[in-house]
């Protein structure tokens, strides 16, 4: 035979609560306990609100540069929902409500968008790294992180989260491919919210899926509805299992959508029809999980109401933390650059704003 | 004769330059539909069509590499890096490819390319959107690197670089993208690659910069005219490689003097080439060793302290006050 | 259904002539008319030759470091043979066979390995690139190249060469993803040669095929047997036209094997079985096709005989070119870097060998 | 005590920091079975085993960005780069995170890792393997860059970085791999990372070099004492960043003269910075501009004419003439 099969591979999608309310028994019975559920609706419900609050601190000129999360909520919360307390949890920056289900201060997340290097100093016992800005950077440093746990003895496993933008930049095929090669068990999760600030992920991928991606190293490869917290938590599980058991990588696309501008310096109205984003919003993961929970008399508007204003008020406390610390001391980012600040350095330091760089401070008369 | 702000004088040369030479193709991250984040090329996919101007995947050495291609090809890319910081990954394809092609086939391949590149802090952006990385691209043979500091210069050295044989890195300072208007001549003009402006005349002190810090240092000198200081002469370098050490040569043989003021960490930075050069060139004629103003040997800090990292007028007038009293 | 396809694929393996001399009709006849045949034999024989001498001179201290292509000619000769001449060939440094088939002149490779960039001095109507050196770098280059044709009307593709080594750096995924998604026809062919230097290829792929690496884009994947002629041609052909055709890119993986040394620096014999080598040996892809040959009456020991003799004195013509050039000039490396060189270059280059650089020649007094 | 080159040095002082700290694991290409393309980890894995020493995909970025989460996670991974030349896909992981890591997460993450890489050129090597880009990475701040100039050095240096909390670039100069042994202590031993080293004492003029260049300037100095020339000083700067300036400045106070010596391009090579900084620490005492050897502002040629590219011992013999000349 001339012709024959090289490979062969077929790639699941995943739904189990959809929009219209339809629940699929078989793989969702059990899966999150009802107390759990509760939980997690509220964790979302608290991580929309912060997302309105730094909408405002930002417009009031109290916050920088802010990317809402608002839509994604799902997603990183049914993958931190899923993963052992001591796994790593590698994110980019839409993936607040995972973080803060782990324990992350929400202050911390502020701080960091508020200019300030103290929002990135991540309680270790968390095991989060913090916000990365340069895309596709951080999948590599999950692949190193798990590695690392693994030559100390645990059998850790990292899950990494990245949008569909990212997956465009190299460095997300060295981490795939190292992960693979050199069995580092790392669960890849593209979040694909259709967008990369103005381009339509069509640019960033023509293939019919972004759950391919994983294809080409051989990894398993699933797709899944990711404003359905069933189905990210599901699509997590059976991917974390995989990890853990085999020691290898796995992939996981998130189908989900950024309601939002794509931050508070964005104008997504330039680049996407309404109609598309209101289409999206009859699919927000928060609606669906309260419909569910309604259904099931596990929730009620008094509880709403309760919650509402619960999730206000510690919202306020955290931004009132975020606040409330003293202003950063100059002297800040010179001694935080090597464990020993360099003699030169630590001149620059004491003289940056009493002498010219480049003066031989002994050859000098005092300032006029 | 218009009133425009650096934004608008770039935006203006690439569509004056785009209907003069068809092989000008502009591609990068959202410069399409959504004009770029800083609008810098705003309406030109609407009137260009977008086979001239289109968006990229999201990948800094994929935009880089492609328009190498696209060069060698015989067009001239405009790849647009949305911010210095992530020409990091774009490093290889310009260091290892764009500025070797030419000398590494002895010219049977060149790369007539414009990268356009939004620098330095001041604007209150997050990480690695501040910082100034030309020093990086000065010390790699085979580029030549710009930096406007004017709306007028930078549609004048935009189309100068437009329609250079050889790759060219154009920082386009953000901090003064908007920060004023000037009249800009419609008329066609260029300023060559490799010529500095003096910006103002002076016999006591010569102050050398780029970019937005020429800002900075003319508010320090006019500080120090009013008060009765010393008489200064700016020069602006316009272009950090190749550079004018003709006109910083010819100013400090006259001054005796002179403090050098850019963005970038000190150690490496331009301004030591700068101060190299004129002890060689000068070394007779100084009476003060060269100051430099510049970054500090530090990561730029997140934007509350980014005002205490970059050089501001203050610490140019203590240098100026330091070198005089030398 | 809770549980859905995503996305399903199957990728082939194309083999014609295998390594028993078993030859498939069906895909194989009027493949390459026997005429062709005779000189694609020809080029491979003269190509392996020119290994040979390239390797004595680089003993002999009259040439730098060589790579062989030793066992990989059909690969690269059966994409040239089926591309138009204007399409691009964008090679690496292991494909001498092809680059040779399109015209480009034997010295010319000799020189770049000889350490004269002259070497590279590809003459455009070849529509070739000079020998790479960083890894996975070209591919780029081939997409752009193609694009820029496109944008010109002409409807010429490129072929882009790279080891299964190369296939994991960064810049191949964005090649790809970037053909992909602009529609740029670049046929991508990796040559899975089984190492990268000592590296085995499982390092770089875990993955059963390095053909899947394609999928991630949705590209149209096959895989061939790269020592069989036949294969490489039909792969290639099949590719380059869907390329044409659609104006997108395909991929291919044609499996082959370094008989040689990784480069005359290297020592194969520190990390691999010879074992191994005699087992690829008996699958060379010229051995092959003379047997085929043979057998169907086209060849005879007298014909190679004398193809051999031509051959020795067609290189030994070619060493003597790349020798025989006169040295290169001192000031070519300073003025090749722009198209005017800038006044300062010009100042290094006349003073490099009578001044200090820092200095100024008006201060100096005349040389000791 | 024993008689070693530079590649064993290395490998003498891999293998016991290795067996003190279990903490320290290798990985790059080829470094495994192979030993490196250049030996230098000849037998490790066999000693260490393959979690200690191993091979990785051929991509340096993934190398860089995986050693960086290695780190993270508390290792102290030693990642070898084959080449200088390869550096370029990792820059942006270096340059981008490793040198920024601690700063940005004010001490919560840090980055204990040496990276390796041979550098330089003069051994008849291909394309892109014979570069120095030590500045680059000076002028990066968060980062140390070492270049020893022998195995003794080699070998002390090598144990401080490996015990370094901070990325350390550490640059083999290739042309010295196997150019001379000398005695290297079996025993322990650091040499700490920014002192330099006076390798020769003199009166009249200072040379500072780093690297292979400084075996250039010790044959050009002891030229120039045979025929009877001045009195030179000879330091060897061992570490580019930081760098003891201390050091540079006690020595030229005292000769008055400086000629610097490097391979990688003039222009905003390191020497630039050693020579503003002179200038500024030693203005009073200068009684000539400080000469800088280095290569061209132009691409590394091929190897035909490599040997008119890099500083040799003529090159420096003429710029201490005509600095004692001036
Ligand atoms: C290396 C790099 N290039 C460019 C940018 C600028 N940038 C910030 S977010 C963004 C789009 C990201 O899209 P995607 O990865 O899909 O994530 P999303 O914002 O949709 O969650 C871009 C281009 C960056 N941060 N890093
Ligand atoms: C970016 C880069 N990294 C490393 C090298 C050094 N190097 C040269 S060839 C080679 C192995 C290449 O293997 P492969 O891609 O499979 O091609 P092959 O040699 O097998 O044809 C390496 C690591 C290089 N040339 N470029
Ligand atoms: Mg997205
Ligand atoms: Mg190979």
């Amino acid at each position: 035979m001339p012709i024959t099969t090289a490979y062969e591979t077929k790639i699941d999608r995943i739904s189990i609560l959809d929009e219209h309310g339809n629940f699929d028994e078989k793989l969702g019975k059990g899966l999150v306990p009802d107390a759990d559920l509760v939980k997690l609706y509220e964790a979302m419900v608290s991580c929309r609100q912060l997302d309105e609050v730094a909408f405002r601190l930002q417009r009031s000129g109290r916050m920088g540069t802010y990317p809402q999360n608002m839509g994604q909520e799902a997603t990183s919360l049914g993958a931190a929902y899923v993963l052992r307390p001591d796994d790593w949890m590698v994110t980019c920056y839409r993936e607040n409500c995972g973080l803060f289900w782990r324990g992350v201060p929400k202050e911390a997340i502020l701080l960091h968008w508020m200019g300030d290097e103290r929002g990135n100093a991540m309680p270790k016992p968390h095991f989060v790294t913090p916000i990365y800005v340069p895309l596709g950077t951080q999948m590599l440093h999950a692949a190193g992180l798990t590695m690392a746990g693994r030559y100390q003895g645990s059998d850790r496993i990292a899950c990494t989260f990245f949008g569909d933008g990212a997956s465009s930049e190299g460095d997300f095929h060295e981490a795939c491919n190292f992960a693979a090669n050199l069995h580092i068990p790392v669960v890849f999760v593209c979040q694909n919210n259709f967008w990369a600030i103005s381009t339509p992920s069509r640019i960033n991928s023509a293939a019919p899926t972004f759950a391919q991606r994983g294809l080409s190293y051989g990894m398993p490869c699933v797709q899944c509805d990711g404003n359905d917290l069933f189905a990210t938590v599901y699509a997590t599980k059976q991917a974390a299992e995989y990890a853990r058991k085999e020691g290898k990588p796995a992939f996981i696309e998130m189908v989900t959508y950024r309601l939002g501008d794509h931050t508070t310096a964005d104008d997504a109205k330039r680049y996407r029809d309404q109609a598309e984003v209101d289409a999206w919003k009859a699919r927000d993961p928060i609606i669906r999980i309260r419909d569910f929970m309604v259904a099931r008399k596990l929730w009620d508007d008094a509880k709403e109401a309760a919650l509402r204003e619960k999730v206000e008020h510690e919202n306020a406390e955290a931004v009132a933390r975020a606040e409330g610390i003293a202003a950063p001391h100059r002297a800040d980012f010179f001694d935080s650059m090597y464990a020993e600040t360099p003699a030169d350095l630590a001149i620059q330091r004491d003289t940056m704003h009493t002498h010219s760089l480049a003066q031989d401070p002994s050859q000098l008369p005092p300032e006029a | 004769m218009a009133n425009l702000n650096l934004v608008q004088a770039i935006n203006l040369a690439l569509i004056q330059e785009m209907e003069k030479n068809e092989n000008i193709v502009l591609l990068g991250e959202d410069i399409g539909v959504n004009g770029g984040v800083f609008r810098v090329t705003e309406g030109l996919q609407k009137r260009f069509g977008e086979k001239r101007v289109f968006d990229t995947p999201l990948a800094e050495s994929g935009i880089i590499g492609l328009s190498i291609g696209l060069a060698m090809g015989g067009l001239h890319p405009v790849p647009e890096i949305q911010f210095e910081g992530f020409l990091g990954p774009a490093y290889d394809q310009i260091c290892s490819h764009a500025a070797r092609m030419r000398s590494r086939t002895r010219g049977a391949f060149t790369v007539p390319m414009t990268i356009r590149i939004p620098v330095g802090g001041g604007i209150h952006a997050p990480e690695l959107h501040s910082d100034s990385p030309e020093a990086i691209y000065a010390h790699t043979p085979g580029l030549k690197v710009v930096m406007p500091s004017s709306p007028y210069d930078a549609k004048g050295l935009l189309v100068s670089a437009l329609r250079d044989p050889d790759p060219v890195l154009f920082f386009e300072p953000k901090r003064i993208y908007r920060a004023y208007r000037e009249e800009v001549p419609e008329d066609e003009y260029t300023l060559p690659i490799g010529k500095a402006r003096t910006v103002c005349e002076g016999d006591d002190l010569t102050v050398v910069s780029w970019g937005a810090s020429v800002v900075q240092c003319m508010q320090a000198i006019e500080r120090a005219t009013e008060s009765g200081g010393p008489s200064i002469e700016l020069i602006d370098l316009r272009t950090i490689y190749p550079f004018d050490m003709d006109a910083i040569e010819a100013s400090v043989r006259k001054t005796g003097r002179c403090v050098v003021v850019h963005e970038a960490p000190l150690t490496c930075g331009f301004g030591s080439e700068i101060a190299a050069r004129i002890m060689e060139k000068c070394f007779l004629e100084l009476e003060a060793p060269v100051q430099r103003v510049a970054g500090f040997d530090t990561t730029m800090p997140y934007y509350k302290l980014e005002l205490d990292y970059l050089p501001d007028a203050h610490r140019v007038a203590r240098a100026i006050h330091d070198c005089m009293a030398y």
